[in-house]
């Protein structure tokens, strides 16, 4: 069975939850590589989503993602604002209309948010940054739709492959976002933003499959 | 966490509020958007400037606002950039109908921001031109990075283009000499401590009784390398010398000598830091012809300072001279 | 101790030696006498006006000399009041025949090295008169006691009277105006930490993470009271109502508001401070018809603010206007 | 017998090294109710005076104690340059012209130089400053010569005098000098000039009677 409107607007609120949970855990991620503030733009960010949420929970799915992403960047700043807010704002367009998503969806959902994040932000894999959790969770979704394994497979697939590419980036030596300019220094430390796209993923997979 | 703050989440919006309280001749804020505006903006038929960035960093830019420099500054949360909505809304702010120049310093939040909003005043008719300022020495600049971080220059180019912006040259000019004044500057900083960003509560990072941070920046982020402290005689080396030969100064050059506190130095430490960096200059039969000393572009709380170098020539000294009425800098008026 | 200095015994000396880097159309550093003159003093038939005070409270005093403000300054070591024979050489190069105005701050070591100056002086038949500043609400005023402190009045006081010595007035004339400015002004600080007297190596007292001092001086003295940490609020009230009430504050007045920082606080808390004192002015009817924000008479490090008020009358609000140009306080040149 | 040149000159030594031994303990003192440079100051003071005793020492007692206080006046600042600078003015101007001091000699030096303090700082016994250690100084010298007790238990009866005085000083509420900026908070320290001007005493017994 497909992510519903109901499943979406549940991921949302969880997420929500979730990111504030790890406020200080993003924020000190950011420490020790940043300027100490992920985790408290992507709670500021996120409580503004809970705000406007009400207002769009009964439409389609794309126009609910697309507030989101009109949210976070009007409310985030930083790196991470522009760059989830494009996510947000592509994944939204990828499913305008739609009231439900099956695993074909997910993945051209998936897909136009990475893109989104690359078109905005210039980085490629192995530069230390949230493309480096995503890319992998890309790549799992697609290859669970061609085995036609399962929505919740395909979800659960996707957050491990993104908890992998979280891990491979604490010893890669950032060369985008703040942390390149520690140059070496910023090798032995996992990359904050990876770690967010890692929770959006969880939540999304725990939230749709409860 | 000791601050002269009361809610957190309210301290940006409680100094914008101090800020309209003291200067309501200067400037005027503009709480929903959370901007600050030039008094008298928009100024018909002058290039509207602004800027923007995280707040901590105090005067810049806030208080830089005002005749002579900028017509508007975007402050985010503290050492967070602020959002499209603030930087259009300014850009709409200041916009006297010659265009507007965002002043952007090259950080990937301050630049991808910046480039959403200058999208929108574009699709809105408004013509945008952006500088992204990289003077900073202590990060190796390259195509495949986020590039050198935009700090101390930033100050000067504010002050400099924005005397130029008052004779009402056009965009295409204004542009052009900021990117000329970004290009003949260039900057390296230092910590002796760390910084309480307010929401997250504890520095953020610690640093031993006898250790420094060389190469920081202005976010309270460690620096490239961390050493033992040392004398003002050598620290100021450490700093001026890349800056010196990044720049290839050469004897009888004239300098703009920038001598920047980090918020918890105090001033004589800065003047000791000056005296060190003037015989450095004077040892190369390079002239301080212009300067500027204090807290400008600050970290917080954090001790520490930067030096920026800005080569000169008559054309830059002609507009940094030029009148300037702000909270933060002021003379001819 | 983390500074940025070279060996402790050096740091005033290099510090002058910075400023006459940085500033040399504005002054002249004499070291033999460890004194900062204006450089183009005497100024012939104008009252010659100098202060003095121990060094670590920057910009104060030596960052006040210039046109407009003070002939000449005479630091200290840091937090020792200077010697007579800095005074006296002070007094000579300054004397452009109209006689000089000491300005002393009421701290025992002030006064009594300034008196001994002046006796010095007299005797070389050059005319002076002393003010002695004492606007430190914090302190009870009492005949048989030491008396008030002289801090932040100090400031403002040095423009103003300079401004209006500037006009030729004969030095009877100055030194009453600047008994008057010192009659209308009143002043109190804070502290959130406590600073380090290099040559001590050690802060001058220990205060707990949630605690404040309230009622210091500005020589890194403990205050009149240990309290536990407040909101911004609740310290400028515990700052403001002592003044307003001691200075008889009535709906209508006008004042300059001055908030200062102690050396280690950043701007955007100095303007959440002004904020919260905006609005208990605006609560009574004050006007703030002037002001000045930031570090302008400091304790070192130390983090903290004060506050000054200053009764203003059309007299004061014009030489405060007046032209000055100084390294610290410059406009209208 | 009296305290010659010699033994003046001894005892300036002495106690320019006295005093650079107990810099961090006077300034330790003006931490806890003043500003933490005492010991800075005295030390500062009497290295200069170091410097110019050479100049001086053939001469009599009087120049010698002349030559000291122009010099404290010169080099210390504070408050206590003045003081201690006018104390050994006057104090030379009392011995002016002479090679030995006897009792009555010593005597009139002590008083001179506390008038001399008295004078400049406007401060009576009980304000919690140098005077408290001076006035009891002066009395036990005066009824020791009185009592003809000889100049050595002069000198020692003078030094007690001035220790208990300093002692004295640490229940007093401080109304002159800059510990009364302190209030109530000034009681329960000793004041860091009585101790100086103890050590001063303390150790002109010492070096006349080593
Ligand atoms: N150019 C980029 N492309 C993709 N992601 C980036 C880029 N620059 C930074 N990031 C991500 O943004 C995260 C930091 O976000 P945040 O701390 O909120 O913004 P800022 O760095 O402006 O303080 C980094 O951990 C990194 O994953
Ligand atoms: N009015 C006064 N009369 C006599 N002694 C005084 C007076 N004021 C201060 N003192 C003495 O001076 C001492 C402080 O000297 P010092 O610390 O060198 O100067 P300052 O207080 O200017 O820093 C005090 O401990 C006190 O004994
Ligand atoms: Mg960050
Ligand atoms: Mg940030
Ligand atoms: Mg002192
Ligand atoms: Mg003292």
């Amino acid at each position: 069975m497909p992510i519903t409107t109901e499943d979406t607007v549940r991921w949302l609120h969880q997420l929500a939850q979730v990111l504030h949970e790890n406020r200080d855990y993003l924020t000190q991620l950011d420490s020790a590589i940043g300027d100490a503030d992920h985790g408290i733009n992507m709670d500021r960010g996120f409580k503004a989503v809970m705000e406007k949420l009400p207002a769009v929970e009964q439409m389609d799915i794309g126009s609910i993602l697309k507030t989101v992403g009109t949210t976070l960047v009007s409310t985030v700043g930083g790196a991470s604002g522009p760059l989830y807010g494009t996510a947000f704002l592509r994944a939204g367009i990828a499913t305008a209309g739609k009231h439900e998503l099956y695993e074909s969806d997910v993945v051209t959902m998936l897909e136009a948010a990475l893109e989104g994040i690359k078109a905005r932000g210039k980085a490629r894999p192995g530069e230390k940054t949230m493309v480096d959790a995503l890319t992998p969770a890309l790549a799992a979704a697609k290859d669970a739709e061609a085995q036609h394994l399962g929505l919740a497979e395909l979800l659960h697939r996707a957050t491990g492959a993104a908890e992998n590419g979280m891990r491979a980036t604490i010893p890669m030596l950032a060369t985008k976002g703040r942390a390149s300019y520690l140059g070496e220094r910023s090798i032995g430390h996992q990359d904050p933003g990876a770690t967010s796209s890692w929770l959006i993923l969880k939540t999304l997979f725990q939230s749709f499959n409860p | 966490m000791k601050k002269l703050i009361n809610r957190v989440e309210d301290a940006v919006k409680e100094e914008l509020a101090g800020m309209q309280a003291l200067h309501p001749e200067l400037l005027r804020v503009d709480f929903e958007n959370q901007i600050v505006v030039r008094a008298d903006a928009p100024v018909r038929g002058k290039v509207g400037v602004i800027s923007g960035g995280g707040s901590g960093h105090e005067p810049m830019h806030g208080g830089f606002v005002g005749r002579g420099m900028l017509d508007a500054a975007c402050p985010g949360e503290v050492f967070t950039s602020p959002v499209p909505d603030q930087m259009l809304a300014a850009t709409r702010a200041v916009n006297g109908g010659s265009g507007v120049l965002h002043i952007v310093k090259n950080y990937t939040g301050d630049v991808l921001n910046f480039e959403m909003a200058a999208e929108l005043a574009g699709a809105e008719g408004i013509e945008v031109e952006s500088i992204v300022t990289n003077d900073d020495v202590a990060v190796q600049d390259s195509l495949y990075t986020a590039g050198r971080r935009g700090v101390g220059v930033t100050v000067l180019l504010e002050k400099i283009v924005g005397g130029f912006a008052e004779t009402g040259a056009p965009l295409a000019d204004v542009a052009a000499l900021a990117r000329k004044v970004n290009d003949q500057g260039r900057s390296m900083g230092m910590a002796l401590t760390s910084c309480v960003v307010p929401a997250a509560g504890k520095p953020t990072f610690e640093l031993g009784e006898d250790e420094m941070e060389i190469g920081i920046g202005i976010h309270g982020e460690p620096g490239r390398r961390r050493v033992k402290l040392a004398p003002a005689s050598e620290i100021t080396e450490m700093l001026a010398m890349p800056i010196i030969e990044d720049l290839g100064l050469k004897s009888g050059e004239r300098v703009l000598a920038f001598v920047n506190g980090m918020g918890g130095t105090p001033l004589i430490e800065l003047y000791i830091v000056a005296n060190e960096l003037a015989k450095i200059l004077r040892g190369r039969d390079i002239t301080i012809a212009r300067s500027l000393i204090g807290n400008y572009i600050t970290s917080l709380e954090m001790a520490g300072c930067s030096i920026t170098l800005l080569r000169l020539n008559d054309e830059l000294i002609r507009y940094w001279d030029a009148p300037v009425h702000t909270p933060a800098l002021r003379w001819g008026v």
